[in-house]
């Protein structure tokens, strides 16, 4: 199965998303880095395997481990029921807190205060999905194809809000000292894990107990501290 | 073989795709419509004797066909906004469709205009036509007809390319592609299924161009030449 | 410039493209009603002599009057000279979009503003004068070249000119339908028209010309009644219908 | 995230054109041979030949390149061929380029005056000499204006291999983007690229256009 | 078939365009070393009975025999037939790219593998017999419409072919021009060449045809010796030849 083809190739090929910062992207020096990237370097390190990025984009994630052109995703997935009948999921790594960020002056304090104004979101995220379904809260989207995008349609003034990770709204504030965005209503947190192709429970297993012990010994949320800015739920480092 | 194809689980969003589909459609309709008017205004401009008008279309055309489609898009969307210009995001992706278009359109009216034979000018300015109605009469549409296939083909590839505009969170097929796609991770059914409807649209407006042309050009409905 | 009441006048006419000099002192009149016919070999300057009387080509030096209009005159107005005159090419010209009726209502409608019920009646007319009525509502290739030129010629007729010139417009037909053609010339000839034309048909020109005017190197070479056809003074001449099987 | 625009970037940016021209000419290249056969099969005497071409032609001229690239990378995987992500892109630009340029130098070859293939017939010259010696050389001289014209579209959209892995310019200029956050900059760093690689080109087809006189319309891709 | 050694032979010729009979039961011989000139008005069906015979176009129905080649067999060599056999169009058709030189040896070196000294050698006979000698370098555009004929006239002559045809080669020619062709094919009829020709030129068909074909209607109306045009006996030629001015 996978799990042994890997550990007789003595190499993991792990399919990742370099232009969805801060998990996944370059750095000054165009090497990549990012919370993802350390995720799977660590994993590398911790079998003993050579570490083979397989670049893909939002669309070909899915598809690269389906036709075995990437061992394993560590891509920010956030895991859903209906996403669960395509690929399998490891337990999560880490979590990601999604809120609707808008600009510090604004007064809004919860859902109905976003009425009339228009949202910026990635398309195809959870978090798209999460308030494409709330029907009844009359909510105004704007999809863009990937987080850069909608980011600058946020501070260009084209979106008032921006339906994203807390950590993409406080960097953008950070950013832009001029058209400061903070944090105003949470979505909901989404746990993230590790895509594995259906049918290969060995490898899913391991995988877990990787996670469990990073999670154990504080590495992950050490990773995730030093990209995100916050700690990992106390919940998930049990 | 581990993968399993479903598509009943895309087809169960038909909604959704009929919806970009007609989208995509009507911004193809508008920048057709108004990236024509471009390049007939084009066109001429760049066969006017005026020095300035004429290399002030040339400009325009060089400008959009040798840069990418996205960052165009990218420059409306964005420059709009940085001069507190909001409009949504419809309107951006058809004037910047409608810009692309109108350039390459202009090149292919020029050459329609060119082909028109010199002696069928000089026999116009021999009946005493004025300027404007020699424009109209033997150069406009017997130009346009010469370049009518080229025209078609050209609007078709716009509808093809009007997929970036998803980019710009314009909901057109290819923005729900994107959606569907990521929300359910079955890559392969959707993006069947949307070449399988890009082929039907692209059908759809080859014969539409087809029937337009027999009404605008009566002697191809009379004599049978093929468009 | 005095035109001793002629329709058309040139004098000393010079036209240069470039550094060839194709049109060196050309002078001729035509009278109202009289028929010029002007031959010459390929390159010596017909077409461009005739091109220059509608102002299709503007001359070096010199003075061309048409109808009262002076076409060298910079500031002519040129759409009142070609409502005076009408032109027919080798080639037709026929509008290929549109009918042969649409062809000839065209110009009437737009230009003199006439009704699309008149230009219509007009068009009969002019088109049962080259005998093509019953072709109105045919598009131009459904057409022989003989019915082409001829639709061409009533197209122009039917701007009502006082003048008409003729390039070559046999040129491109069998001998069959130049006959055509040719027949409608000379009707008109009978009607009075005033024209001028360049042929290469030597028999017809001797039948309809009142005045010929041999080219040769962008000069009139030799010119007079027809009958410097049948006895040329200058070997040039001579040589040129000696030519002609 | 964040930091500006540097020299490493610019580094990566050039190291993107270079993969932009890279697969331009492996479009042209393959492109070009299989245009020259969908030229001849869509002249070809069997109509069947024709028809089946026609159908090609038209099939790929209304599907998306981006989607010619999707299946032909991860759709021939999943059918058990694997193909590597070079030689997948090789085969989508292949495939897409000999749809277009095959039709264009279809027109070509037709736009050669029929009394031309007559008088070569009378002169005994068999088929294959026909073309090589009196067709051909006359359809280049048309075809090169627009041929050249087609290339500045092929270096436009082959940014669309990112789909199967590559970082080419378009590509690497989003990877940018996405640090730096600075959409404005890097676009237009990467419209300068492209109008650089694109602009002589076109130049170079206006020049062939103008010299060879003919009248001509122009393969367009937006 | 028996040809009665004539070397191009038609029997009861049929053929259709569609629905339009154009050739509708033709005969005729020619012996070698004869001329035989074509007439009629346009549409009779001339160029398709000179095209049937190198087989341009299949026929319907008859049979078709040139330098002992059976044309309306479907098995037939074409490439054979085709060395046998020189046409020359209205229209030149030299090929652009090469220059006249190139367009005389490609043949010869293709078809008769001919060594390229030979086929030059050769090429330079046969323009001296046209009167072009100086033009081997040249490319046709730079050519006048005359000296193309005559480079064409020369390209076939090249392939020494047994039959030359000539479909109206003068007619996109002015008078003098049409002189200079007409007296390269004089001089191949002098040579004691058979040739077969459609041609407009009644004064050069009397001079020259051993034969005349008046078709009219896709049917051989009137033939017989060159006397036939001064003195018709069907009113239908005496109608075409009279529109000769
Ligand atoms: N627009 C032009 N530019 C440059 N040279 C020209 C132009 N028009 C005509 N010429 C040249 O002027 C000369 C005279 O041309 P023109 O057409 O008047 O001759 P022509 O007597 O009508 O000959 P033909 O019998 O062949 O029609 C020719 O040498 C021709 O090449
Ligand atoms: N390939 C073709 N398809 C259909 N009809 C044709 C074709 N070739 C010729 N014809 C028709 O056949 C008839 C005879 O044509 P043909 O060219 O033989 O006449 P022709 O006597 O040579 O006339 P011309 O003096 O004008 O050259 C014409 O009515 C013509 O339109
Ligand atoms: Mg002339
Ligand atoms: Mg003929």
């Amino acid at each position: 199965d996978l799990l042994d083809d890997i550990m007789a190739a003595k190499k993991i090929r792990i399919a990742t998303d370099l232009a969805i910062p801060p998990s996944g992207m370059m750095d000054g020096s165009m090497k990549p880095t990012g919370s993802d990237v350390e995720t799977a370097q660590l994993l590398a390190k911790d079998w003993g395997l050579e570490l083979e990025f397989i670049q893909t984009t939002g669309a070909t994630r899915i598809p690269n481990v389906q036709t075995n052109k990437a061992d394993i995703i560590i891509s920010t997935l956030s895991v859903t029921p209906e996403r669960a009948k395509v690929i399998d999921f490891s337990k999560p790594y880490a979590a990601l807190q999604s809120v609707v960020g808008c600009l510090k002056a604004v007064q809004v304090k919860d859902w109905p205060d976003l009425k009339g104004k228009t949202i910026a979101v990635s398309r195809g995220t959870t978090q798209d999905t999460a308030l494409t379904n709330m029907k009844d809260r009359e909510l105004t989207l704007a999809r863009f194809d990937d987080d850069a995008t909608m980011v600058t349609a946020a501070v260009s003034g084209q979106a008032d809000c921006m339906a994203t990770s807390a950590t993409i709204v406080n960097q953008v504030g950070v950013k832009n000292p001029a058209r400061p965005f903070e944090p105003k209503v949470l979505i909901t947190t989404f746990d993230l894990a590790i895509g594995i192709r259906k049918g290969e429970p060995r490898l899913v297993e391991k995988l877990n107990e990787w996670v469990s012990a990073n999670l154990k010994n504080g590495k992950l949320n050490e990773i995730y501290k030093k990209f995100h800015g916050s700690e990992l739920p106390a919940a998930m480092l049990q | 073989m581990n993968l399993i194809l479903d598509f009943p689980a895309i087809l169960e969003r038909w909604p959704l795709f009929l919806d970009g589909a007609w989208l995509t459609l009507q911004l193809a309709l508008i920048a057709t419509l108004l990236g024509g008017v471009i390049g007939v205004v084009g066109a001429m401009g760049r066969r006017s004797s005026n020095a300035v008008l004429s290399r002030i279309c040339t400009i325009y055309v060089e400008g959009i066909r040798n840069t990418p489609l996205l960052v165009q898009i990218f420059l409306v969307y964005f420059g709009l906004a940085s001069l507190g210009l909001k409009f949504s995001a419809f309107t951006v992706a058809a004037a910047a469709l409608t810009i692309n278009v109108g350039a390459y359109t202009t090149e292919i009216i020029r050459a329609g205009f060119d082909a028109v034979p010199r002696g069928q000018i000089e026999a116009a300015e021999g009946l005493a036509l004025s300027r404007a109605q020699i424009y109209w009469n033997v150069i406009l549409w017997p130009g346009i007809e010469k370049v009518y296939p080229a025209l078609t083909s050209q609007f078709v590839l716009l509808m093809l390319a009007s997929s970036v505009t998803s980019q710009i969170s314009a909901e057109e097929l290819t923005a729900v592609a994107n959606y569907v796609q990521s929300d359910t991770y079955r890559a392969f059914e959707t993006y069947i299924l949307v070449a399988i409807v890009y082929v039907i649209l692209s059908l759809i407006m080859r014969a539409g161009f087809w029937a337009l042309g027999l009404v605008i050009f009566p002697r191809r409905r009379r004599l049978g030449t093929p468009l | 410039m005095d035109t001793n009441g002629a329709v058309v006048s040139a004098r000393d006419v010079h036209k240069s493209f470039g550094p060839l000099k194709v049109l060196d002192g050309i002078d001729f009149e035509v009278q109202r009603g009289e028929v010029m016919v002007i031959i010459g070999r390929s390159g010596s300057g017909k077409s461009t002599a005739l091109r220059c009387l509608d102002r299709f080509e503007t001359i070096d030096e010199g003075e061309i009057i048409v109808c009262g209009h002076h076409v060298s005159d910079p500031n002519i107005d040129l759409r009142a000279l070609r409502q005076d005159v009408g032109i027919v090419f080798q080639s037709y010209n026929l509008f290929p979009h549109l009918t042969v009726e649409e062809n000839i209502i065209l110009a009437p409608c737009s230009v003199k503003r006439a009704s699309k019920t008149a230009a219509k009646e007009q068009a009969k007319r002019v088109l049962a004068q080259v005998g093509l009525e019953e072709k109105l509502h045919y598009y131009p290739e459904q057409l022989s070249g003989g019915q082409q030129q001829r639709a061409a010629i009533a197209r122009s007729l039917a701007m009502q000119p006082k003048v008409m010139l003729f390039d070559e417009v046999t040129s491109a037909l069998d001998p069959e339908l130049t006959g055509e053609v040719l027949k409608v010339i000379e009707a008109l000839a009978a009607d009075g028209m005033t024209m001028v034309m360049v042929t290469h048909e030597m028999g017809f020109a001797k039948g309809i010309a009142d005045q010929v005017l041999f080219m040769h190197r962008g000069k009139v070479h030799e010119s007079g009644p027809a009958t410097i056809l049948t006895s040329p003074t200058t070997p040039e001449l001579a040589q040129f219908v000696g030519k002609e099987l | 995230m964040g930091g500006s625009l540097n020299a490493n970037h610019l580094l990566f940016l050039g190291h993107g054109a270079l993969w932009t021209i890279g697969l331009s000419l492996i479009a042209f290249a393959g492109g070009g041979i299989a245009a020259f056969i969908i030229a001849l099969c869509r002249i070809s005497p069997n109509r069947a030949v024709r028809i089946v071409t026609a159908g090609y032609v038209q099939l790929i001229q209304g599907t998306p390149l981006l989607v010619i690239m999707f299946l032909s990378y991860f759709g021939l995987s999943a059918i058990g061929f694997s193909i590597s992500p070079l030689a997948a892109a090789g085969a989508s630009l292949t495939v897409y380029v000999s749809a277009y340029l095959g039709e264009i130098w279809r027109g070509c070859i037709q736009a050669v005056p029929k009394p031309q293939w007559e008088a070569a017939e009378g002169l005994a010259l068999t088929k294959a000499e026909r073309m090589t010696k009196v067709i051909l050389p006359q359809a280049i001289r048309i075809a090169t204006p627009p041929t050249v014209g087609f290339m500045v579209q092929i270096i436009k959209n082959t940014s669309l291999a990112s789909v199967v892995g590559f970082v080419e310019l378009a590509r690497a200029g989003q990877i940018i983007n996405n640090s730096l956050f600075e959409p404005f900059l890097t676009y237009s760093v990467i419209a300068v690229i492209y109008f650089a690689l694109c602009y002589p080109i076109s130049r170079l087809s206006r020049r062939l256009e103008r010299r060879s006189g003919l009248p001509r319309i122009k393969p367009v891709t937006a």
